[in-house]
Order: C-alpha cells, then structure tokens, then sequence
C-alpha cells in the first residue's frame, strides 16, 4: 500500500497550506523535486519550515493544497501509510528497544519477512557503522551514535522520501561537520529524495542541491548554494546569507546589473539585484568582502569603534560618517578612533531596493 | 563544588540536623521493633527484655479475629480498586497529559481534591449517599468509595510519567508505519509499564491501609483487615495486647510487602526530582 | 502537534473518559452539597428538597460536642505541628538537597516510610510506647505522634524547591559580599518562601485530618474535632444525624478554608511538573 | 576591608593547586597578572580551569599555594571578603530581586550609603545599556540583557579582579559577537584585571590579551592570541587551535626551526616548534592553508572522499597513500575518487615529534 522507491519520479508540493487559527503558518508551498535530489527548507525559526516538513510527514494536516508522488496523491493518507521514512530532531528513537529493533521497527511494522527485514538492518547498520552498538539501548549511546541510528531506521524502509528535521542541531560542531559528510554520503547511496529542515545556512549551503528559503510561512528565494551564497534575490535573504553590511546610499547610474552608488560621497560599483524605485538604494556586502586597506583610495572613510582577533585575520566595527555602522575585514588591528577607509568588492557588493 | 569549608557555625547547625533526623528514625524503628517483640511474647513487664517468646498470639489473633475471611475479603476489594483505578485512570492521565484546553489547571486542582481533602470530610456524605442508595455495606459500595481518591492519584502520578514520553516518539512510531493500536501496543505500553506498576502498587497500599473510606462504608462482610484492626483496639481490654500487637504486625508484614513490591518499581523521589536528569532519549 | 485528527475510535476512547471524570466529579460535588444541604434542612426525606432550612443543628452541635473547646485545642495541636515541623523539616532538606553523602538514597526512603505506611502500623506501637512513657493522652504525645509524619512530608516537599534553587545563586551571594547569614536572610529565605508556605499549609491540612494518630494518642483534653467527628460516628443513633452533619460540614469548612489558602500559595501539581519549566534564572 | 581598587599593581598565582581526593584537578598554576591585562584561560572541559577560577574566587579552597594581590594574601580571606566581581556561567542573578536590586546588591554588602550606591548602580545600568530594565525582574529578561545585569553586578563594586566563567556560552552566535565586544570595551573602561574562562578558541583570540592553555590540570602554553594562532607550542595545543591535519612525517634536514620533512616521498617544508627525538615527526597544518592545487607539482597526492561547499571555498577530506585521512580546501567541487596534489603553506605547516 505505501508507495514504493521503485517506481517514482517526483514529489509535488502543490500549494500546500497550513493555519493555525488565523495565523497561516504555510502559505501556498508549491514545489517539484525530482528524484536523487536534496533539498533543504532554510528559514529562521518561525518561517514555516517545520510546519512544511509535519505537513509532507502527515503528522499535521494540510489546510489547503495537495501532494503527490508522481500521480498518487499522498496528503489523505494517514502518516503510517506514506512510508517516509523521518530524522528527528531530538533523534526520537524507542528508548525501551535495542538499537537493532529500533532500525527494523519500520520493517516490521510494514511486514517483511523476517529473514529479510535482519539481513536489511544489518546492511542498515553497517551503512551508518554502527556494528557493534547493535544490542545496546538508545540510552547507552553518545549523541553521534544516536543519530546515526535515527538514520539508519529512516533509510532501511528504502522511502522515496527521506525528511530530516534539524538532525545536527543537537551536536557539537565537530561532530556537525563528520556527520554532514555521512548524510551526503548515504543520500547518495540510497537515491530518493531527501528533504532537509534548518536554521543554519553553512548546513543547508553544504548539503543541499537546492535551498528553498522560506520566511513569514512564504517561499522567498530558491536556487542552489552559489546561487544563495553569492546572488540572494531579497534584501532580507541577504541578511539572513550573512550581508551583514547594509549601507544606505544614492543610485547614480545603471546599466543592466552593473551599478554606481554613491555612499557619504563616495562612488562604489555594486551589482543591482532587483528594480528600483526612486534613487534611494541599500547596499549589502559581507564583512569579509568590505576591507580595511592601506590607502585611502575609493575607500568609505569610517572611524574604528572596536577590533577583533579571528586567527588569520582580524576583524572590526566601525561608524560612517552618516551614522552607519559597518563590519570590515582588515590585515592588523586598528586602534578605537583611527579612521580607515573601507573599500568594498565590486563583485559582491549587492544592491537592493530601499523601500522594501 | 560550592562550600565555605570553614564555617563553625553552619557545620555545628548541619550536624544538629543530622542528629535529630537520625534519632528519629532510630526511634521510629524502636518503636516498631517493641510491637514485633510483644506481639512474640510470653509476658513482656517494664523490663528490657520479656520473659519468653511464643507464636501463641498469632494463633489466638487468627481465630479470634476470622484473619483468614478476613484477608480474603481485603484482597478482593483492593485488587478490584485497583483494577478499576489503573483502567479509568491511565487514559485519563494520558489525555491530561497530550492535550491542552481551557480549565486544565482547573481540572488539575479538581483531581488533587480527593487526594489533599481528608478523606472524612466527603466520606460521610458519600456513606450517606452510598447506604440510601443500596450501596452501603456491601463490597461494592466499599470498591465505589475508595475509587474516589485512588483514580485522581493514578492520574496525577501518572501525568508526569507521560509527559516525560516525547511526543516525537510517538510520530516516529507513526511515521514508520504503526497505527494508533499498534503504537499502543509497541511503544506506549512498554515506555509506561513502571509508572503504570509503580502507581497501582501505590494504589494498592494506600486501598489497604485507607481506614476512613472503608469504615464508613463497610458492613460485616465487607470489612477489611484495618478497619477490623481499629474495632479491635477500640474494644481493647476485652482481648489480650499481644493479641492486637500480632495483629497490628500481620497487618505491618501485608502492608510493607506491597510496598518494598512497589519501591522496586519506582522511587518515589524520582517522581519528584525525575526531571533533573537527562532523558535518555 | 501530532495528533491523528481522523480515528475516530480514539476521539470515541477520549470522550469515553472526559464524560468518566466529570461524571466523577459531578458526583463528589452532589454528594458534598447534599451533605450541606442536610444540615441546614429541618426534615429531609426521600424528596429532592428538604421540608424547611434552619441553622438549629449547629448551635446544638456547638453544644452538644463542646466545638469551642475542641477547636482551641485542635489549633493548639495543630499550630505546635507546623512550627516544629517546619523548624525540623526545612534545614534537614537543605542539608539532604545540597549535600551527597553515602546512603543518600536509603536516607531518602526511610524518610519516605512514614508517608507511605499506613499511621495504623506504626501509630499502635508508637502510642504503647507514649503511654509507657506517660505522654499518652497528653497534648505533648499528641503533637510527637502527629510529627513522625510530617517532618519527613516536609522534608520531601523542600527538597525539589532547594534543588531549584541554583547554587550558583548562593554562590553569587557570597561573592558580592554576604556572609553565610546574611546570604540566608538576602537570598536563600525569599527565595524558599513560596515553598515552605505551601509545605507547612499542607502539613496543617494534614494534621487537622489525622485522625489514625490522633485518635490513638489523645486523651479527653487532648481530642481534635476529626477525633470528635468519628467519635460522634461511632455512636450514632444517639444524636440526630443532622446535628453530626452540622459537625462534619464545621470541619469540611476548616479543612477547606486552609487548604484554599494553601493553594494560593503553590499549585501542587507544579511541584512534579514544574521542572518541564524552563528556571528564569 | 575588602582590597580595593585604587592601590593594586599585580595579581599574583603562586603554585595554586587543587586535589579532589586523589585527583590533581588544578597543578602549580604559578602567574603574574598586570593591572589592566585581560587573561584567559582556554581549554577542553575537565582541563581545571574553572577549578582555577574557584579557587580564585575562594569558592573552592585551596589544596597548596598562594594568591597575592601586590602585598596582601588572598587564599586566606573567606569569599565574601576578597572583594571581586564575578560573571557566572548561568548569570546566578537573584531571581526575586530587580535588576536594579541585583547590581546593587554588592554595593549593600559592602555597606555603601545609599544615595552614593544608588548613583553607581545608574552609572552601572548606563555602562551596560539597560536603562529601561532596571525595575523589571531578571526571569522578565532576554538572555544577552541578563548576561548584562551579571556584567553590571560584577562591575559595579569597581573591583580590582573580574572572574568571568564562560559567561557568553548560553547565547546564541549572533549575540555572543556582540557581547564580546561589549566586555572588551567594559574591560578597558574599567582598567581592573580580567580572568575569562572558556573553551572556545574564538572567544579567548578576540577578546584576550594572554591566553592561558591548560590541559589536566597543567598549563601547556602562556602567550598572546597571535602566538597561539601561529605558533602553538605542543601538538595538543596545535589540535585544539585547530591544526586539524595530523601527518606523519620522516624528518630530512634541520636548521635553526627550519625543517624538511618526507611525506610519502614528496618533500615540504615547514617549521619545527620543539626538539626531536629521531627522525619520526608529525606535521601540523589546518585545512585553510593545505590548499588543492591545480598543477601536481610538490603536492601530497590523496584521493578525495567528501566535499562541501562553505561559501565563498570549498573544503573537503581526501586519503593520501598511508591512509592519513587529509582536511583541505579547494576552489572547486572535486569530484570523490579523483586523485589531487596537497599544496601545504611551508609557514604554515609546523613539526613536532612523534614520541609525544
């Protein structure tokens, strides 16, 4: 009765819609993933994105709005007979049960004989090298190994559809960093599609093959990592990608993209992301990209406030002249007061709309 | 990790408080060791040690109070009180713990009634009821009145045993495949079991020892061993001493067997301080 | 979150035991109010309502139990058992909240006895020893026998609020400049405050509904009004029911009205579930 | 009675330890702090640096030593009479008092007249930017505005030492940059010593002017954030800065700290931080600067097993010939399974001895 990996090809999202009362928590999620893709729904909390994930999970209803698996429609069938397989966040696996039951839970439920369902734990818990924890409990376990069972019972029902709720939220960052290679490595490995819930942008540019940016219960932006990373379309999104700059300035020019912007009188080229209303833009540039050079030359003129070590380089705040404050990436440590003058990266130097 | 090791005062004070907590259990255990040792002998003076020991009493305890009937009778009423608390008050629990709605508190506070209100209080007019109603004396009025109490504690521990439960847990159970009966089956009963246990043993020690309830509602062929207990204390001097002390131990032994049952299921402090550690899962 | 909005047999299972609880507790209100009812009526047969009201049975349940005396001497108790209690209870939490020791949880669960056995058995051999003593029948020997309970009961409510509080905090205090007793008045009191109000407005509601060790401990000048109460039981037909109503609501009220004050200091549901709260500090 | 902290030059740790039965959970920390400077002690959980911070704090007794602020003996003063200010991890602020009651509490112990403490606890709420707060109660506040009613607390009795245990570790990223810069300018306006606990290498780099490494109990290394950076003196400490590369090496030839070293028969250079015993010798190098170049020449060839996409780079994991598993970065996704050449920066790349 659940669909099965075999056969598909797609999963549609067609307007899905969730509220809450009167608050739409989703609004109009419509979205085609092809099989063998990742996609990752990346908003901050709030956004819509759990609600998303509960919703395609059948663990909340949709208030509008259908899925299909190619021509199945998957949205009326109770949660149990979709046969995704989930990722929670806190892992929530059975803490009375085994790691091995734990990972065959799914098989059983679904009535797999059961020679077949040991001999598919087993490759299950070989996939995630879990070999010998196999007889302990949940609770005997450190975070990393948990979540590694939480994959293996997602990824032995073979789902079409794997979906994977903040799963790295609660490890510690080296952990993230292992345990991200090991969910590329087995969504490769398995073929479906995998959707991936975060609020952390370096997770979702590592991982995914598209990123899906939602906010306010609203789709924003989609597009791949480059895509997020280097062209965010909104000024919000921008801010969210780590734009942390957002300079107030004066269109003077356009041609196509290109742009000249004028910032405390100074001339800066940027490139525009969206049209413009009026001559009133904002001008969004990291602080990675927005250096402290040695001379003054076409630089923004700011008056350091504070300075900090990071390692290679450092890295500081300082004032405009018009009250901006602006985050800057310089060679050495400036003293408080010093006036440096900031010159920005043409090429990444975005500019929006300022009546957003 | 936090102590100012050096002061006088505050190690004279705990040391105080130590010693008065320590005295009074040593007291409380003298007191029950001297009923254990009249109830055994022959002819026990103002003197340290009686002057013989004899199973006598137990005999004469036995036949003059029909203990036999007498312990028959208890059982039935307390298994089937808790029987019915563990069936009425678990879901109860269940739904108090997963849903939200307005008046919960209200509710909440409601239960805890049964449970803080001296049981006389509403045992008089529940007898009252019970004995115009047809009830009164018989085994079931006995079993209706003690429920009155046990079903808002079944819930009320349990509440906290549920709540413990991730409800994350429960959508993975539906998420990989089991419906509501078979995630009952699966992963809520298991992950219940030891509240579930801990609570009707507690139950069931409290449906033995509860006096009020059950004097106020029973007749002669439903009283139980406590009420019969007090009957024989109130008419003392008819009956020797030692026979009530034996009693009084029968009545100890049942009681503490329940309950060491009981705190191999649960501690009871960890309903309380449960929460400080890491949930496992 | 996760609910399954379509089984309709678990809707039908959920309905089942909503209407199971508020029939439950419809049912404790009818009978209380019937209670109340009957001892304001002049006559009440099998009719719903009674022929008349009057208030005569409480003047001659005044009377006729002497309720003056007997509340005199039931606050006297009573007030005696709180104090010590509290004086006892709250610093040997203290120690056994902030202090690891060997046998830490043994400690625990002998303290844990006195609430869970039932008073009976250990309240028979501890009045034989009062008496050998001579403090039977004194209100001395009333209030020690009414203490085995409530110290431990004290003890084991403190011990979740102490834990609460971060030692941290203690430790900031100190830091900042404050001696032990300063810190004690400062930081540690207000903020144990809430918590030894509730314990001891409980042990205060459960003192005036003691009746096992009261009733086993008391003489003629030391009897409280639950003795009275169950004395007056006891020997019905003697006295018209409605003046032992009259008596029963007196001490329904007592018992309430403490028990309202009690709550309004500390919902007791919160002392197992407050840890599901996020501490604001 | 309390030191104060008009008078002080140096804090002085001489030989302070600490044993928890048999455990030396603190060994010999000997120090000299000038006025003015900002400490931190960094290193893994367990390493005994919040042990020291206790013993500091008087919150611990001592087990050996002594502490001296210039002339005057501390470790024999009980808590409440050394007088410093002190940032808990958890805040510890007094829950049933207001924030203007919290700041003020110290002052009350110190038996400050009122008017005179009451201008300091305003000059204090200003310091720390809370002026519409101050009546509220500490459980009505953010977490980064409690973190500042902690600071304002500590800071208020002007004491001459300020005890901060790991004070920005419940905050969330954004927040904690932010209260990194705010201690650093408190810091300087203070003009008192500092002793700043963590475990976050971050944190100690930005904020610290020397930074004390500790591990079991011992100090590894005492230098500026620039010398630890660059130059860590130990393997161990090499790996908690973040030299995540591990390569076993046969030392060739040796001048002065200039080293060559055989990795799988290519030759690199590098710099040697200690002596060596033999020729068997371990490289260090972080990710950042093993770079995957696109020509062969005088790379350590490895084959590469995971990539990921951070941005701006690429950083990946490869396996050279011995099976060293290798962290690099690269300018492109290279695909798994293609072979590339390592390019390590010979600055960058320092040597220590494998009988470690």
């Amino acid at each position: 009765m659940a669909p099965s990996l075999s056969s598909f090809k797609t999963l549609r999202l067609d307007g899905v819609s969730r509220d809450f009362g009167t608050v739409n928590a989703l609004r109009d999620l419509t979205l085609n993933i092809e099989r063998g893709e990742f996609v990752a729904l990346l908003g901050p909390s709030g956004c819509g994105k759990s609600t998303a994930l509960n919703c395609i999970a059948g663990l909340l209803p949709t208030s509008r709005g259908a899925i299909f698996l190619d021509d199945q429609r998957l949205d009326i069938l109770p949660t149990e007979e979709r046969g995704f397989g989930m990722v929670f966040q806190n892992y929530a696996l059975f803490p009375h049960m085994t790691v091995r039951d734990n990972i065959g839970f799914g098989l059983k439920m679904r009535g797999i004989p059961k020679a077949e369902a040991a001999a598919r734990v087993e490759k299950a818990i070989e996939t995630v090298r879990l070999g010998t924890q196999a007889h302990k409990l949940p609770g005997q376990l450190s975070g990393g190994q948990q979540q590694r069972v939480a994959i293996a019972r997602a990824i032995v029902v073979e789902p079409p559809l794997v979906l994977m709720d903040e799963p790295l939220s609660n490890l510690d960052a080296k952990l993230r960093l292992e345990m991200r290679q090991e969910i590329r490595r087995i969504h490769a490995g398995l073929g479906s599609i995998t959707i991936y819930v975060t609020h952390d942008q370096d997770e979702a540019l590592s991982l995914a093959d598209r990123i899906v940016v939602l906010r306010d219960g609203m789709i924003r932006q989609v597009g791949t990592p480059e895509d997020l990373y280097a062209r965010p379309a909104h000024l919000d999104v921008a801010e969210f990608m780590g734009f942390r700059n957002r300079i107030p300035a004066k269109l003077k020019t356009r041609s196509g993209d290109a742009v000249a912007i004028d910032v405390n009188g100074v001339l800066l080229q940027g490139i525009a992301r969206e049209e413009f209303k009026g001559d009133d833009v904002i001008a969004a540039i990291r602080p990675d990209d927005l250096f402290a050079g040695e001379t003054n030359e076409g630089g923004i003129p700011a008056v350091v406030e504070a300075m900090e070590y990071r390692g290679r380089d450092f890295f500081g705040s300082a004032r405009a002249k018009d009250g901006t404050e602006l985050f800057f990436r310089a060679s050495r440590r400036h003293a408080p007061g010093e006036t440096v003058a900031l010159i920005a990266d043409p090429a990444r130097l975005l500019v929006y709309g300022a009546a957003q | 990790m936090v102590s100012n090791e050096k002061s006088v005062g505050s190690r004279l004070w705990i040391f105080a408080v130590w010693a008065t907590t320590i005295f009074f259990i040593i007291n409380l255990f003298g007191i029950i060791a001297a009923v254990v040792t009249s109830s055994f002998a022959t002819r026990w003076l103002r003197a340290w040690f009686p002057d013989g020991f004899t199973t006598k009493w137990y005999f004469s305890a036995w036949a003059e109070f029909q203990l036999g009937d007498l312990l028959i009778v208890t059982f039935q009423i307390v298994f089937a009180v808790v029987f019915l608390s563990g069936l009425i008050g678990v879901p109860a629990a269940y739904a108090m713990a997963r849903r939200n709605f307005p008046g919960k508190q209200i509710v909440l506070l409601l239960l805890l009634l049964p449970l803080l209100v001296p049981p006389v209080t509403f045992g008089i007019p529940l007898a009252t009821v019970l004995y115009k109603s047809g009830l009164g004396g018989t085994m079931f009025g006995v079993i209706l009145a003690n429920l009155v109490p046990t079903v808002p504690f079944v819930i009320l521990v349990m509440i906290p045993f549920i709540e413990q439960i991730d409800p994350r847990v429960e959508a993975a159970a539906r998420v990989f495949g089991a419906g509501t009966f078979r995630m009952f089956i699966h992963v809520l009963l298991p992950l219940l079991l030891p509240g579930v246990l801990a609570s009707l043993l507690l139950v069931l020690v409290r449906t033995i020892a509860m006096f009020e309830l059950t004097f106020l509602t029973a007749g002669p062929t439903s009283q139980t061993l406590v009420v019969a207990l007090y009957y024989a204390v109130f008419a003392a001097g008819v009956r020797a001493v030692q026979s009530i002390d034996a009693m009084a131990v029968v009545y100890m032994v049942t009681t503490l067997i329940w309950l060491v049952i009981a705190l191999r299921f649960v501690n009871p402090t960890q309903m309380v301080t449960r929460a400080k550690q890491q949930p496992a899962h």
